[in-house]
């Protein structure tokens, strides 16, 4: 059943993700990626990831996404033009060693993995519940990266202020 | 059942070549930018397989950070195409060719 | 007195300093008496050394002079010393009193010269390094000295530098000694390894131990050394500088080139005498090459019209009997041409001077004749002169030329006999030309702008001290056949025929070809008269008249035919008119070979090779740059794109890593 | 593991900067005047804080906050690279952004948390610490290569933007490969697997996931074929900015390039020494190659600090703690002689021209003798000359690739270095060999005391390090002794 | 120790007088001329004592001085002179003051000029004496700097290209020296555990011979390029020609012995065996080198260029003697080191003042010019025949002493050099011939000025040292005679005892071909 569900989301995720390059649109690039986001969050939920769901569909596909179409609207995109759909030699080359990428992350699928190695069990995720247990993490081992996000969020406020001012 | 860590490997690659296509063929730079985002969830994917996997949480607060991270790449990203677009009347990427040599 | 004969050479060189840096501000007589009291003062020191010399018993005839060490590597030492001798005294005294008396010849021959002081300073420096020559006591002293003169013999040929063709062969003189020097250096070099020193006396003393009678080493020492004195004395094949010298003032072709600095490399062979003993083959090539240039240089003498010209080609054959001698192994004889060769070859030359001096720079004897009548004491002086250097007895040249041919013959050198024979009536021929076309026949100058003059008393009195020399210089070598006592020859043996090398001298004339006979006289040469020594000398003297008859006959009685010989035998006539040819062939291979190389090692090798292959990788290196440069586009996917390639590579290389 | 106070001491210096910055972000919210110079100063005074808890870190490893966060001499060594690079630009800035007439807090405060994020870098023991930090640095350079809002500022923060946010998906690719093989992403962690676990030296998805982490970093360092951002955006950034990004981001990114391979995958050092090896002389020969085709300063500069990279490349090739000694001390010299040369370039610009053509330089020597001195001697820095400071650097690189018995590679490295003496000695030529033209395009010197005291320093610093290099050498053998 | 640090402060007196030359007055171009004039006269005169007081019986170094520096490196600043470097630094003060006072004329940037050269006076004293490799290494490439701006600056019309060629062609043979110093104090770091730059430490490192063939092919490179031996010499010319007069006399009066010293000092004492292996082969490329250097100058037509060609084949002359390996030639090449330095130095101040008169060197310009200018011919001539080794003046002994040495060691050799001989005698008495003689045709040559006071001031020292060095060489060369002697004993003792090392497999200590590491 999972199997089954994870096949179902993985071929729309995959769907999705073929949509946004080959949309002429962006506005319709943008609403596959949002779809290839959803599709990714249940896969989460299929992995046991259920805050990351959670987070994915709020923040992810919906405020960024948000943002990022807002961004479209703003700035009135339509359909690229006539050069987009044609087939260059850079395109082609970047095609090439597009699938070549593919076919080398491939290659670590050949490793095994060398055993469990987190307390991350099923019996702990019963017992606090799994986003009582990252919360735990977060705010415990986890600290100081979660510090440096917010001074990265804080550079990325004023950052995007200051380029996108019109005058400071 | 678990989903063998195969496929979600295989579809987290899948995801993140066609960023990476994306990124190489498309022009206008929000969809580029929407690459980039394809890019950062394909590799989430992995991190989430791997927790799911090794009984790790560090996998899941990893995907946390990134979607922090993409958030605000997202934002400063978007600054930038508004002031390029402000300043070149352009979004697509092959026309802001000023600097080159 | 021995302990002074570093004054000798130290007079001229003060001489030199005090006029060369403050000649300009001296009123000329003041320069005179310094001059020529520099070298009159050396020649007072030479002669009392010579005296005090000649007071010691003969097999201690010798004094050495250490001034202070020189070179100095480790044990390798070379001082800078003095060495007198039966060989250097007679040396010494030719170069002090002919030097002198050129000295005071030159100062009424160069009186209207502006560059009177710098004249005497190359002159007294000139002195300084053929003294130092003379009395070196090792083969570097020598060659300081042999350089030196060199180097004064090269200004003076200059001397007159706004003309650009003195000036080149000013330098043409420097250069090919300096060819001659290469081998004088080399053959230095291996004296030094094989000896540890340089010191003639410790070279000579232990020659006869160290080398091989006729071995490839000593062979090469004293061939090296040879070419050095072919240089030096203008003998095939580097005699073309010597003709092209006598550019320089006539004073100084007297003085440097003929009486005394072309004969350096003569002294040189009597000062190793040893070594040349010891290498047949050597001797051989030194008595071909002395013969041959003997007569080559009269064929050329005979049809030059210059008047110093003809001198310097008479010159370059006088060395060449001197050279014969030194081959032959009749070193004394040598030695005693070159010492009569200095009286009589200043004599004509400073005549020839006197001549130049009174007919208004005139050298081409074209239009000169007559002028016994306007000139009587450099006539008279000339002539005498003329007659030595032909060798009619008694005056000097008969005895010492006589001397060399006899004992080319007696020693077995018979082809080179013959040569020198020839050459005898040759110069007998050329030399009585001269005379003839100068002081006798028609008058064939322009009586409106020449007034031919007898030249003045310091001049005049010169001459006749050196006629005077000319006549009785012989005298003092008249050898025992004739009746003499052939003091020269018990003078100099000490050096020149050491009886401790009478055994070597066997040896070596042993395995020479021609030496065979030579190696049976060596020994009995005083006691044992020849009567073929009588034949041969009536012979050349007969020869000799007869040439001076040809001489007459041509130039005098019948003045026409000379013309018409020459129209009829052409290309011989032109053949020794161009002197050979030689000059030009030189010139193109040598000169202009080594241009072409040149320019060839530059224009292409250079420029083209080296400096193409060092700007060139600058120049691919660069254009690579700019080339790679091109990448950069600007497009940022075209970045990516690299990025991408790079990535792909990098997992690549990591998945291949893994795989094995 | 959870917090402990005593963690705080680990991160006293961080705070110091970033509350700086907030207290920039405040001062300027509420005050009204244009001039904000003193912005700069009030950043330098945070930074001097900072630096007042960075001493001691030195001396034996202290782990902190769950084994994220080291202080250790490597990190305080780095530490204070990275303030003299925050100070020096700071000071720079101050003039330059007074002439652009953008003078605005923000600025200060991205340079101060692009500081921190830097300053984490080099201290991470952890790759998440280490990626936070790297956005955290790079979201910041972002903003400030676009600051001065010119065409090609836009541009140059654009295509930096794109190409990071690329190489940052590589990044943590190789990041997630990575934790996937070893299960923790923490250095000591992963070195204490790769020891532990046989099969990890030759298990694709380790392998995999290192190159992907090679490839991220060789885009921070502008390693080619990653390099192609580097001209671009250090030619379009604002001077002063592109002084920061030299230095600055590639001090840090080298820091953890180094601390990351050095601690965690020392046990395949044989399998990514080639690779970099083969990068290292890409890098250099590339940089110096295309450097030498520059007729814009700027650009130039940007090239050889591509050069540059290729040879602490070297550094890292080799993988010992000489080399480690080596890159630390290059490192601190570069930071010196590259943000004083682009301290000049700024000096010798004018509002809306930057004056980077090299005619401008015409005569530009003699014209400006202390600016002319202060030039030449960043370039025969640049160059390895002795007596400055890069010569020191080259030279312990240089040594350590000789004493593992890389000849080649310092064969190239040395002649590599030789090529590029000539586009570095064409600045020279400009500046004394050509005489100015009648109406120069450089009319005086801008930046005011504070960009001249900022060259000065660089100067010092340059000429400091050259001649008594020994206790930074010191200090940098150190520092490194704590890595593996 | 509590003697004066003599070295130090002749090596460092310049640099200082450098800096506060930078605080002078620009303006005041006579205070500034004064000011390195007293500094480089002060120089001298400290440098003096060296003379006096070096003890000729000692065969090692002498005022030594010797502080740690980067102790973590194991650099120390070392120095000390011994008989082979005690007249290179004399020569080296000597020459500086005679350039600064011919330099007088320099109107433009008089500060920076002298600031240059007062630099370049530290660097060049300072390789003189420094006894760490590292040390050396630094004032070796300190060296570089002054002179490129010297040329470029001060220099002719193509200038900026000689400047260029100067500095990437020595650059590059430096650096790869800095490899083999690297090598070589590793080596020597893993044989007895001690890191250390010291030179004479490393003297005693025992070597394999094909170990030290490397090394020293690295030395050789850096050092024959400084030479400069052919085929590395093609930035000679244009340097020396572009160069103004000064400069072009420390070019060849220092700076190119800084590459025979550094043969003396390091390649060959550091690696006998590869010395004496590679020794045909350096004695070939010198003997090409002056013959090569002579017939090219006979073509120049330009009186700079001439001279520098001329050094081509001089310092060809002094390599052969280095490489004859016996105490002739080795002593011979020493000494004619200064002499080249002493006759090549004065014959391009004669040059300059030529140049200064008719702003051109080119000899077709000239001719005759000894009727106007008598004084100055003379010293010309005295100098040219310096140059061409003429006995009683300085250039011969050491001529006679290298083809001693030579004629020992090769005989080949030896006579192809001596061949020199001949050669030098023809270029440049041509060139005599050319300028001073034959008739003053050119109108612009019948005003020209002999040689003034100023002149005369700079000239009269060569020309006395051109007589005393020729004619009394005692007091120099009896000064290097222990050392050289310890040298070759150094040498043959050093070369005996790697000879018997086993040699090791150089290609298995070479890593860093890519691949190579992950196949084993």
């Amino acid at each position: 059943m999972t199997l089954a569900l994870f096949v179902v989301f993985a071929v729309l995720a995959v769907a999705g993700a073929v949509g946004v390059i080959l949309c002429k649109s962006p506005i319709h690039s943008a609403m596959s990626l949002v779809g290839t986001m959803v599709a990714l969050g249940v896969i989460y939920l299929l992995h046991h990831a259920e805050f990351i769901f959670v987070v994915q569909l709020m923040v992810y596909a919906g405020a960024v996404m948000m943002l990022v179409v807002f961004v479209i609207m703003l700035l009135d995109l339509r359909a690229e033009g006539e050069a987009e759909g044609r087939l260059t030699g850079p395109k082609a080359f970047g095609l090439l060693l597009g699938g070549l990428l593919g076919a080398l992350l491939l290659v670590p699928l050949a490793a095994r993995l060398t055993g469990l190695t987190g307390d991350m069990t099923t019996d702990a995720l019963v017992r606090v519940g799994s986003v009582e247990f990252l919360a735990g993490k977060l705010f415990g081992e986890y600290l100081l990266p979660f510090e440096i996000v917010s001074l990265l969020l804080l550079a990325g406020l004023v950052g995007a202020v200051t380029i996108a001012k019109k005058r400071l | 059942m678990m989903i063998p860590l195969s496929y979600a490997l295989t579809l987290s690659a899948i995801l993140f070549t066609l960023g990476v296509v994306g990124v190489l063929t498309r022009r206008n730079i929000i969809v580029l930018l929407m690459c980039v985002e394809l890019m950062l969830n394909a590799v989430n994917l992995s991190f989430v397989a791997f927790a799911h996997h090794l009984e790790s949480a560090e996998g899941q607060l990893y995907v946390l950070f990134v979607i922090a991270v993409a958030a605000a790449e997202a934002a400063v990203g978007l600054a930038i195409v508004v002031a390029l677009n402000r300043s070149r009347k352009t979004v697509y990427a092959d026309e802001v060719s000023l600097l080159k040599g | 007195m021995l302990e002074y004969i570093w004054l000798i050479p130290f007079f001229p060189m003060l001489g030199a300093l005090i006029n060369g840096l403050a000649g300009r501000r001296f009123p000329k007589g003041v320069v005179n008496a310094i001059a020529c009291g520099s070298i009159f003062l050396s020649f007072l020191v030479s002669v009392g050394a010579t005296i005090s010399l000649a007071g010691l018993p003969a097999e201690e005839r010798f004094y050495e002079q250490i001034l202070f060490q020189w070179i100095a590597a480790g044990t390798t030492s070379i001082d800078l010393g003095y060495l007198l001798d039966p060989l250097s005294s007679v040396m010494i005294l030719v170069v002090t009193g002919v030097g002198f008396l050129i000295h005071v010849y030159s100062t009424g021959y160069m009186s209207h010269d502006p560059g009177y002081n710098r004249f005497f300073t190359y002159l007294n420096l000139f002195c300084f390094a053929m003294l130092t020559l003379v009395l070196g006591n090792n083969f570097l002293v020598l060659f300081v000295g042999w350089e030196g003169v060199g180097l004064c013999s090269y200004l003076l040929i200059g001397f007159w530098y706004e003309d650009a063709a003195k000036a080149a062969a000013g330098m043409k003189a420097f250069i090919v000694n300096r060819i001659g020097d290469f081998g004088f250096l080399l053959g230095m070099f291996l004296i030094f390894w094989e000896f540890g020193t340089l010191d003639f006396r410790t070279v000579m003393e232990q020659a006869p131990t160290t080398l091989v009678v006729g071995g490839a080493l000593v062979t090469a020492i004293t061939l090296l050394m040879f070419l050095g004195a072919t240089g030096k004395s203008a003998q095939i094949p580097l005699y073309t500088w010597l003709p092209d010298a006598m550019a320089g003032p006539t004073p100084v072709s007297a003085l440097i080139h003929a009486a005394t600095m072309v004969t350096a490399g003569v002294y040189m062979i009597g000062r190793t005498n040893v070594l040349y003993s010891m290498a047949p083959t050597t001797m051989a090539v030194v008595a071909t090459v002395g013969a041959l240039t003997a007569l080559f240089a009269g064929a050329i003498a005979i049809t030059q019209n210059d008047i110093k010209r003809v001198l310097a080609y008479s010159t370059v054959s006088q060395l060449g009997y001197m050279f014969t001698a030194m081959g032959v192994g009749a070193y004394v004889a040598g030695i005693f041409h070159l010492m009569t060769h200095a009286f009589f070859k200043a004599c004509l030359f400073l005549g020839s001077g006197s001549v130049i001096h009174g007919m208004h720079d005139e050298q081409d004897m074209r239009h000169m004749g007559g002028l016994r009548k306007y000139m009587p004491h450099t006539h008279w002086t000339f002539l005498i002169a003329t007659v030595a250097i032909a060798g009619l007895p008694p005056l000097a040249g008969f005895f010492s030329k006589d001397e060399i041919l006899w004992k080319a013959w007696d020693h077995g050198f018979k082809a080179q006999w013959l040569l020198g024979f020839i050459a005898a009536g040759v110069t007998a021929f050329y030399m009585f030309r001269l005379v003839f076309m100068t002081f006798y026949g028609k008058e064939k100058f322009d009586h409106h702008h020449v007034h031919p003059h007898e030249s003045p008393a310091s001049m005049t009195g010169v001459l006749w001290v050196l006629a005077g020399l000319s006549v009785v210089g012989g005298w003092v070598g008249i050898p025992a056949a004739l009746g003499g006592a052939n003091h020269f020859h018990h003078w100099l043996a000490p050096v020149l025929d050491a009886p401790s090398l009478e055994a070597t001298h066997a040896a070596a004339a042993a395995a020479s070809v021609g030496g065979v006979a030579w190696a049976a006289g060596a020994g009995a040469d005083a006691a044992h008269h020849d009567p073929a020594e009588y034949v041969l000398m009536a012979a050349s003297v007969l020869y000799v008249l007869a040439g001076i008859s040809l001489a007459w006959f041509l130039y005098l009685a019948r003045p026409e035919l000379p013309k018409a010989i020459a129209a009829k035998v052409k290309g011989l006539y032109d053949l020794s008119y161009n002197k050979f040819y030689v000059d030009e062939i030189y010139q193109a291979v040598f000169v202009d070979g080594c241009l072409a190389l040149a320019t060839f090692l530059w224009a292409f090798w250079d420029v083209v090779v080296i400096d193409g292959a060092v700007n060139g990788t600058g120049k691919v290196v660069r254009s690579l740059g700019g080339g790679l440069r091109q990448l950069q586009t600007g497009r940022v996917q075209g970045y990516a794109l690299t990025f991408l390639f790079g990535a792909v590579a990098v997992a690549a290389y990591f998945a291949v890593q893994a795989a094995f | 593991m959870t917090f402990e106070m005593a963690d705080l001491r680990l991160l006293a210096p961080h705070i110091a900067v970033t509350v700086t910055a907030l207290l920039v972000l405040l001062v300027e919210a509420f005050s009204p005047g244009r001039r904000k110079g003193y912005l700069a100063y009030l950043s330098i005074a945070g930074i001097a804080v900072a630096a007042f808890f960075t001493p001691g870190l030195f001396g034996p490893q202290v782990l902190g906050f769950s084994g994220m966060l080291a202080g250790d001499g490597f990190a305080a060594f780095f530490y204070f690279v990275l303030y003299a690079v925050g100070v020096m630009t700071l000071l720079a800035s101050e003039g330059y952004l007074r002439d652009e007439r953008m003078e605005h807090g923000e600025y200060y405060a991205l340079v101060l948390l692009a500081l921190v994020g830097m300053m984490l870098m080099a201290a991470a023991t952890h790759l998440l610490v280490f990626f936070l930090a790297l956005e955290t640095m790079s979201i910041a350079i972002y903003a400030l290569a676009g600051f001065l809002r010119s065409d090609r500022n836009t541009e140059a923060a654009f295509k930096y933007f794109l190409l990071g946010a690329f190489a940052s998906g590589f990044l943590l690719y190789g990041i997630a490969l990575v934790y996937g093989a070893c299960g923790t992403t923490q250095l000591h962690g992963i070195f204490k697997h790769f020891a532990e676990a046989r099969g990890l030296t030759t298990s694709p998805m380790a392998l995999i996931g290192i190159g992907l982490i090679i490839v991220g970093f060789a885009f921070k360092v502008a390693a080619v074929p990653f390099h192609a951002w580097t001209p671009d955006v250090y030619q379009g950034a604002p001077t002063s900015v592109t002084a920061f990004m030299a230095t600055g981001v590639k001090a840090a990114a080298f820091a953890a390039f180094a601390r990351v391979f050095f601690t965690a995958f020392p046990a395949v050092h044989e399998v990514w020494s080639p690779l970099l090896w083969v990068l290292a002389v890409a890098t250099m020969t590339y940089g110096n190659l295309v450097a030498l085709a520059q007729t814009d300063v700027k650009r130039m500069l940007a090239y050889s600090s591509i050069a540059h990279a290729g040879y602490l490349l070297v550094g890292i090739t080799v993988g010992t703690a000489g080399a480690g000694t080596g890159i630390l001390v290059y490192l601190l010299a570069y930071a010196f002689m590259n943000v004083g040369a682009f301290v000049c370039v700024i000096m010798l610009g004018r509002f809306g021209q930057e004056n980077t053509d090299l005619d401008a330089y015409a005569g530009v020597g003699f014209r400006f003798p202390t600016l002319g001195l202060a030039m030449s001697l960043f370039l025969f820095s640049m160059m390895g000359m002795p007596p400055t400071a890069g010569f020191i650097g080259k030279f312990l690189v240089f040594k350590a690739a000789v004493d593992e018995g890389f000849y080649w590679l310092a064969v190239l490295g040395v002649l590599n270095s030789a090529a590029s003496v000539y586009y570095y000695l064409r600045v020279i030529i400009y500046m004394y060999f050509r005489e100015a033209p009648e109406k120069p395009a450089v009319e005086g010197l801008r930046g005011g005391a504070s960009g001249t005291l900022a060259a000065v320093l660089a100067g010092a610093g340059v000429l400091a390090f050259g001649l008594v290099p020994g206790w930074a050498v010191r200090l940098a053998q150190e520092a490194v002794k704590h890595l593996a | 120790m509590t003697e004066l640090p003599i070295l130090s402060l002749v090596t460092f007196l310049p640099l200082a007088g450098a800096v506060v030359l930078l605080f002078l007055d620009q303006d005041n171009p006579g205070l500034l001329k004064a000011w390195a004039l007293a500094v480089s006269v002060v120089t001298l005169v400290v440098s003096l004592p060296l003379w006096a007081a070096f003890d000729p019986s000692q065969a090692g170094m002498q005022f030594v001085e010797r502080i740690p520096w980067i102790e973590g490196l194991g650099v120390q600043y070392y120095v000390g002179i011994d008989g082979i470097s005690l007249f290179l630094v004399l020569l080296t003060t000597f020459l500086s003051v005679i350039c600064v006072v011919s330099s007088w004329g320099i109107e433009k940037r008089v500060r920076e000029y002298m600031l240059f050269f007062l630099l370049l006076e530290t660097g060049m004293i300072g390789a003189l004496v420094s006894l760490d490799l590292f040390l050396f290494y630094v004032f070796w490439e300190l060296m570089l700097i002054p002179m490129y701006f010297l040329i470029g600056v001060w220099g002719g019309k193509e200038r900026v290209y000689a400047a260029i060629k100067f500095f990437i062609y020595t650059m590059v043979g430096s650096l790869l020296m800095l490899i083999a110093i690297l090598s070589l104090t590793y080596v020597n770091y893993r044989t007895t555990g001690v890191l250390t730059f010291d030179l004479l430490e490393l003297y005693r490192l025992p070597l394999a011979p094909n170990v030290q063939y490397w090394m020293f092919a690295a030395f050789a490179l850096a050092f024959a390029i400084k030479v400069p031996m052919w085929p590395l010499h093609t930035w000679l010319p244009d340097a020396h020609v572009q160069a103004p007069t000064a400069g072009s006399v420390i070019l060849a009066g220092v700076l190119l012995k800084m590459g025979t010293y550094g043969f003396l000092r390091f390649a060959m004492p550091l690696f006998p065996n590869a010395a004496h292996d590679f020794a045909p082969f350096m004695m070939a490329l010198a003997v090409i080198g002056i013959i090569y250097g002579a017939l090219v100058a006979m073509v120049q037509t330009d009186v700079k260029k001439l001279v520098a060609y001329s050094s081509v084949s001089h310092l060809g002359f002094v390599m052969l003697g280095l490489f004859a390996f016996n105490l002739q030639g080795v002593a011979g090449g020493l000494y004619q080191s200064l002499n080249h330095g002493i006759s090549t130095g004065a014959l391009f101040l004669l040059v300059g003042v030529l140049y200064e008169r008719r702003h051109t060197r080119a000899i077709a310009d000239f001719g005759g010019l000894c009727k106007v200018m008598p004084n100055y011919t003379a010293v010309f001539i005295i100098i040219t025949m310096s140059s061409i080794g003429l006995p009683g003046l300085n250039g011969f002994v050491g001529e006679f002493l290298i083809m001693l040495g030579a004629f020992g060691a090769s005989k080949p050799a030896a006579v192809l050099a001596a061949t020199g001989v001949v050669l030098s005698a023809a270029y440049m008495l041509w060139m005599v011939r050319r300028v001073f003689f034959g008739p003053l045709e050119k109108e612009e040559n019948q005003g020209l000025a002999d040689l003034n006071k100023l002149e005369w001031g700079y000239l009269l020292p060569m020309v006395l040292l051109t007589f005393w060095m020729g004619i009394y060489p005692g007091p120099f060369l009896r000064k290097m005679d222990a050392t050289l002697e310890g040298w070759l004993a150094h040498l043959e003792q050093k070369r005996v005892a790697c000879e018997a090392l086993a040699r090791p497999d150089l290609l298995a200590l070479l890593k860093g071909a890519p691949g190579e590491g992950a196949a084993r």
